[in-house]
């Protein structure tokens, strides 16, 4: 088989005194949907923030396609095709739909104009397909005036329109209903056709379960757990989540 | 005293605004010229026109042991308390540009070196009175840069009790230090007030700026100001502006510090000086002192 | 979809009130409302009293363009700063020495347009070196630039002493920035080509979305992908370069430069940036509120030195109407969005 | 649970680090440390040249009593407000009027004690008025302030002129404020007391964590029941009155007030309070780290002036001191959180 | 039977030109348990700001008790023994855990000060039982340093520490692990049992269902459904949220 994707090596992290991640590693292959699972606190946000450039390990290291690797910043992650809907969102309140989902990645001109019609339908186009959110009426609206699915709708349509290789998704689903919610796995099923890797994480095990073909479960910073789905089941998943 | 003939005497020089005032470039060159002359060892401070900071530097030269100190007295009750501590300490305080109003009544310092800017303020004013005939029932325009500071107040009520007693009414403004704004100030109060006989600036931005603001403005009145600068002197000179009044600033520096090196090493007694002989300086007299100024005037 | 009328299908019809409310939702649509009302109300009453509220007499017209750029000037590039999160103290200063260095190296024979050259680039280096200390240390970079509020104000002094410098460039240098061009003031159309590129730059150009995005939320920003230190850095050498313009402008009009000018103008900058709607929090505003506070700020100014009010207070009048006119601002912006 | 050593069940045993690294998570750990740092520079200094650098002569001590208190009031009421999340640019204006006033009474032959007690009820009703303007039409507290230093820079000639003004209340009052007191000197005490006060309020009090909350979460403060308005106008009010202190402290030393008083204080202290830790985005500091910013501006002036250094540059030396001194501070805290 | 607890009335409210709630009424009785469903931007979270007393009506009021009233602000709805965890937590990011427990009702002595030690052990014991979150090994550390599901921890702890008569919970378990959210849903209950009436908005239906007397539906800010638990089942539930 090819070197995966993407792998961790060893990856060790610390805030201060506290160690959020302890010798991390795992990997994500070609076209493979991942479930990221654990309890609060258990250091997945930490892992996407690492895997996305954010945070930087404080020893370990990353391999893409096999070559070893460090993310500094959020631009070396895209540059590897990493694309990442965030816990905490990553929008800004002040500006509108359009510039957020085009933020740092604008369609200009040749004088770095931007093309604000375009960006306009592209936004308003992307936000009908790819999760169904109601209350949007227009592209225009500032992020801040959005209740809190809309603005997860809003990250998940930024990161789904500019998806390469990998998908990070960081508990997404956490403001949704339950319509926007099925839409938004069907879309992971979707771009798993497309040969779109992601990462879930979620603490619905069920959705996980829908959607994913392989579950790294996570508890105080360490990898549990780690099994692909033919040789698990809804139980023993729950059983690992809940008791370790 | 207490410093022996070959030894170094120390001396602190305190002027009570900020370092990019012009004015005080002839005085420190005058009191730099003097301590090269008589052996001194030299530090100017300024206070930022900020009457508690010149008390902590008042305070601060006495503790860091200097022979005297020149300060100017820019207020009659501030300094009064920390200048007498420093005279109980030995120190030679000698006042220079600003006096207590009482004199040496009002405060210990042992001499004072400069003029009284009243005066100049009222000679100014008078002489513009006869000499373009300004006369009862007349307005004339007297911005200010800094209206509260003391130069302003003296220089400005010599000039009001001149009007006053003739019945002409002082208009003013607070005109700032930036060239620029206080030209487009004194410009647009000229535009709104065009029965205005005579313009007289205060300090040196005022004068500098006043000749440009009357030509803003499209009037055609008399220009008298304070101080001197390279403007000011073309001014005169091209009969823009019709006098400027100077204080010998050199001196103020100079006299201070020299005679604070002859108390501390050979116990002479510091004495009072009047720097204000020859202040009027009109199209007569100011070919001669042009190439002068910035240095001795 | 959540609709606010019950039209059901048909395409609703609009009202003036909509069209109102539409405008006012523009970022700078309250201050340009305010402006009017307050340029409308002095134009009517200079044309009824053409003697004693000279407003609209040729030379007032004049001084309003010679006056309004040198803060404006220093006023766009705050503004830029601001939005990107940041403040500049040290614009003052700033235009005080780049002025300076330009009218000496003019007096040693320079032409005057490389040496305004050479003030850009100080103010712009000096913009960088802010920008450098405050990320490098992640310091607030109000200190920093407080520091640099100090430390330019003495290098001034310690470049050419407390004397004011004469300044006499070729007389082509004069007609480009202080001339007249069309009946009209060359420095101001300076500004008003600045302000328009600035308008540009900040809410049609990609580096302007940057800007925005930095000052509205950093940790987004970064986390999206843009190099926030990079922005940060370009905004504070614009600060910068934009002093000495202000600088270049001032000393063009006035023929000479004194060491103790634009001391507080700093705090005038930042309040026209305030008064056109910029947030000091970074992220919000727009370059024509920048552009009307300034010009709202000199017909303030302006108007009561014409009606002649008491000089010496005229700082509280012109206190009470800028507070004044930044309540209408929110009372109409409240109206706007209620 | 996470923790950070793998020592299993025993209790683990901590090496100095461990607790320096917990006394800099101290809010106030690093400036107290780089404030430590540069008292024992000085002192060793001192003690190796008394007679060229005599810092430690009691002389200077005195001076250092004499010259902390007044930026140190207002440092102190302008922090309040800081970390309730708003700006006062008013008090160093607020502090010239109130001082006027009271200098104005006494002369008039009211007792120091009673015009001591109209200044403080001044500065408080101003620092009201800024509070209600602020938050009843929810302007930004810089405008409203920046036109309150204005305003009452004005309000000081209209009440008096452009002319200084001596003081001379009873011998009691000067003795009580700026007096000698267990060898001390009196207003440093109340100082110091005032520091001490408005720690516990702070930090040990309900009032303090609302102002806390407040600041650093306005939205969720007011969700979870705090008064955010009423707290912001007290925080404006302890500004406005410790304006008033500051001022009292001044006169009662110096003896006679100065209309043109106070200008750029505001800055200072507003600097003191950032230096101390302070965030300008409010709701992060200690009154401890203010304290310190104010000593170790006076410090650094104080050490310069013992030097003689040249005055003409001394603010670039203040500046370039004051900035060293933040990124020291920044690099010790840096290092005591990795 | 008495009156309820608290009334809606005929609630519209605007935001400039959008209406978030349209007309809306219901009820909440003693010791009952609503859940309050929805789409995205139905204007759950509207209401529940709206009854903690957040946000005024545009028209239409409040009844506690029978007695018609309005909130004018949080105090208001305390008063009226309302407690609520807010959809976007309501902390403050600077301050410790527990000062966040006890803010605006902070222990103190009779000239205000904090005691300090008090809180700090009331803290650690409600964290500890109310809810069972892990990571959190201080009430002393600062709320901005935790995960997500930590700081909902945070909030539903104070919530449920100074719970008095109606517990407003929108979207508490968004973060939540699977074991958080059992034990979120049983405090639930345990709280019902002490005649304590909860509202829980949720996008889970299957959790609504668990714990929930009646249901009521939103869409598009007006009510659709309102239905007790007995008179419907999950598929019609599910049916009414997505399909309306
Ligand atoms: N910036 C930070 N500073 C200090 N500690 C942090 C920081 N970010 C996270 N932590 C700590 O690291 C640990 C892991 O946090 P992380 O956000 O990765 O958890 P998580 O698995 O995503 O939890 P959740 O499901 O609640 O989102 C937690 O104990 C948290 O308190
Ligand atoms: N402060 C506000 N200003 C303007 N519009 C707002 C504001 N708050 C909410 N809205 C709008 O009101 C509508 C209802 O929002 P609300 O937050 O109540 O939805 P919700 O039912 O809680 O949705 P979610 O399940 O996504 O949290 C949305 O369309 C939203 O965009
Ligand atoms: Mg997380
Ligand atoms: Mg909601």
């Amino acid at each position: 088989m090819a070197a995966p994707l993407l792998e961790l090596h060893g990856i060790t992290k610390r805030f201060g005194a506290l160690t959020a991640l302890k010798d991390l590693s795992f990997h994500i292959g070609e076209g493979e949907v991942i479930g990221l699972l654990g309890d609060n606190g258990a250091g997945k946000s930490t892992t996407v923030n690492l895997i996305s450039g954010i945070h930087k390990p404080t020893s370990g290291h990353l391999s893409v396609d096999g070559k070893q690797t460090l993310f500094t910043c959020r631009t070396d992650s895209a540059d590897a095709g990493i694309e990442t809907i965030y816990q905490n969102t990553a929008l800004v309140d002040d500006l509108s739909i359009t510039r957020n989902i085009f933020m740092g990645r604008e369609r200009t001109n040749a004088l770095g104009f931007l093309k604000e019609g375009e960006m306009r339908e592209i936004a308003m186009e992307v936000l009908n397909s790819a999760v169904h959110i109601s209350g949007i009426d227009s592209p225009d609206k500032l992020v801040g005036d959005l209740s809190g699915g809309q603005k997860q709708a809003v990250a998940i349509a930024r990161a789904v329109y500019f998806k390469r290789r990998i998908l990070m998704l960081d508990e997404p689903t956490s403001a949704l209903s339950v319509r926007e919610t099925e839409a938004l796995l069907s879309q992971v099923l979707k771009l798993k056709a497309e040969n779109v890797s992601s990462v879930l994480v979620t603490h619905n095990i069920y959705h996980a379960y829908q959607v994913c073909d392989r579950f790294v479960i996570m508890s105080h910073g360490t990898k549990v757990f780690d099994v692909a789905k033919a040789d698990t089941d809804i139980a023993q998943l729950t059983e690992y989540v809940v008791l370790t | 005293q207490s410093v022996g003939e070959d030894e170094q005497v120390t001396a602190t020089m305190i002027i009570y605004l900020d370092p990019s005032v012009q004015f005080f470039n002839p005085v420190v060159r005058g009191a730099e010229d003097a301590a090269a002359a008589f052996n001194v060892s030299l530090d100017v401070q300024y206070a930022n026109n900020d009457p508690v900071r010149q008390n902590d530097l008042i305070d601060s030269a006495a503790a860091a042991g200097v022979d005297g100190i020149a300060v100017a007295i820019s207020s009659s009750d501030a300094f009064d308390e920390s200048i007498c501590n420093a005279v109980d300490q030995g120190i030679i305080v000698i006042g220079f540009n600003n006096d207590d109003l009482e004199g040496a009544a009002g405060n210990c310092r042992q001499a004072y070196v400069g003029m009284d800017e009243e005066a100049s303020g009222y000679e100014l004013g008078q002489r513009m009175i006869a000499e373009f005939g300004l006369e009862e029932g007349d307005v004339v325009f007297n911005p200010r840069e800094i209206p509260e500071a003391t130069f302003a107040v003296a220089r400005g009520g010599g000039i009001e009790r001149a009007m006053d007693e003739v019945g002409i009414t002082v208009e003013t403004v607070r005109a700032g230090l930036d060239p620029a704004e206080a030209q487009n100030i004194m410009t647009q109060f000229l535009i709104a007030n065009p029965d205005v006989k005579a313009v007289f600036g205060t300090g040196s931005v005022t004068s500098t700026v006043g000749a440009a603001a009357i030509r803003d403005a499209e009037i055609d009145v008399p220009f008298a100001g304070f101080d001197l600068a390279v403007e000011i002197a073309n001014a005169v000179e091209s009969g823009e502006m019709f006098a400027t009044m100077d204080q010998q600033p050199y001196l103020q520096g100079y006299h201070p510090i020299a005679q604070i090196a002859l108390a501390a090493r050979y116990g002479l007694t510091p004495t009072d000086v009047d720097t204000g002989q020859g202040a009027f300086l009109d199209q007569s007299r100011i070919t001669a002192i042009k190439d002068l100024i910035g240095t001795y005037r | 979809m959540i609709t606010a009328t019950d039209s059901g299908s048909a395409p609703p019809r609009h009202g003036p009130a909509h069209y109102l409310r539409r405008f006012l939702a523009n970022p700078a649509g309250s201050i340009i409302l305010v402006f009017g009302l307050i340029q409308i109300a002095c134009i009517i009453w200079a044309l009824l009293n053409p003697n004693d509220f000279r407003y609209l007499s040729p030379q007032n017209l004049a001084i309003l363009m010679r006056a309004v750029p040198v803060l404006g000037c220093l006023a766009l590039g705050v503004g830029v700063l601001m939005i990107a999160g940041e403040f500049d103290l040290s614009v003052g200063s700033v235009y005080a020495l780049t002025a300076i260095v330009m009218a000496v190296q003019v007096t040693a024979g320079m032409s005057g347009f490389l040496a305004a050259g050479i003030a850009i680039a100080i103010g712009v280096a000096i913009g960088v070196l802010n920008g450098l200390i405050t990320l490098r240390f992640n310091l607030p970079s109000f200190i920093v630039t407080l520091g640099g509020l100090l430390f330019w104000r003495g290098a001034v002094l310690l470049y050419n002493g407390a004397v004011q410098v004469r300044f006499d460039p070729e007389p082509a240098f004069t007609a480009i920035f202080a001339g007249t061009i069309f009946g009209l003031n060359a420095a101001f159309l300076w500004f008003l080509g600045l302000t328009f590129a600035f308008y540009m730059l900040l809410h049609h150009h990609r580096f302007g979305n940057h800007v925005f995005a930095t000052g509205g939320n950093r940790a987004a920003a970064t986390a999206i992908g843009i190099n926030t230190g990079r922005v940060k850095i370009i905004a504070f050498a614009i600060a910068g370069g934009m002093a000495a313009v202000a600088g270049i402008l001032a000393t063009a009009r006035v023929g000479s430069v004194q060491p103790g000018q634009g001391t507080g103008l700093e705090l005038q900058a930042i309040a026209a940036c305030v008064i056109g709607g910029l947030s000091l929090r970074g992220g919000r505003g727009s370059m024509i509120g920048v552009f009307l506070g300034v010009l709202l700020i000199h017909t303030i100014t302006n108007v009561l030195l014409l009606i002649r009010a008491p000089g010496f207070y005229l700082e509280m009048f012109i206190a009470v109407l800028i507070v004044g006119a930044s309540i209408l601002n929110q009372l109409i912006d409240r109206r706007g969005r209620a």
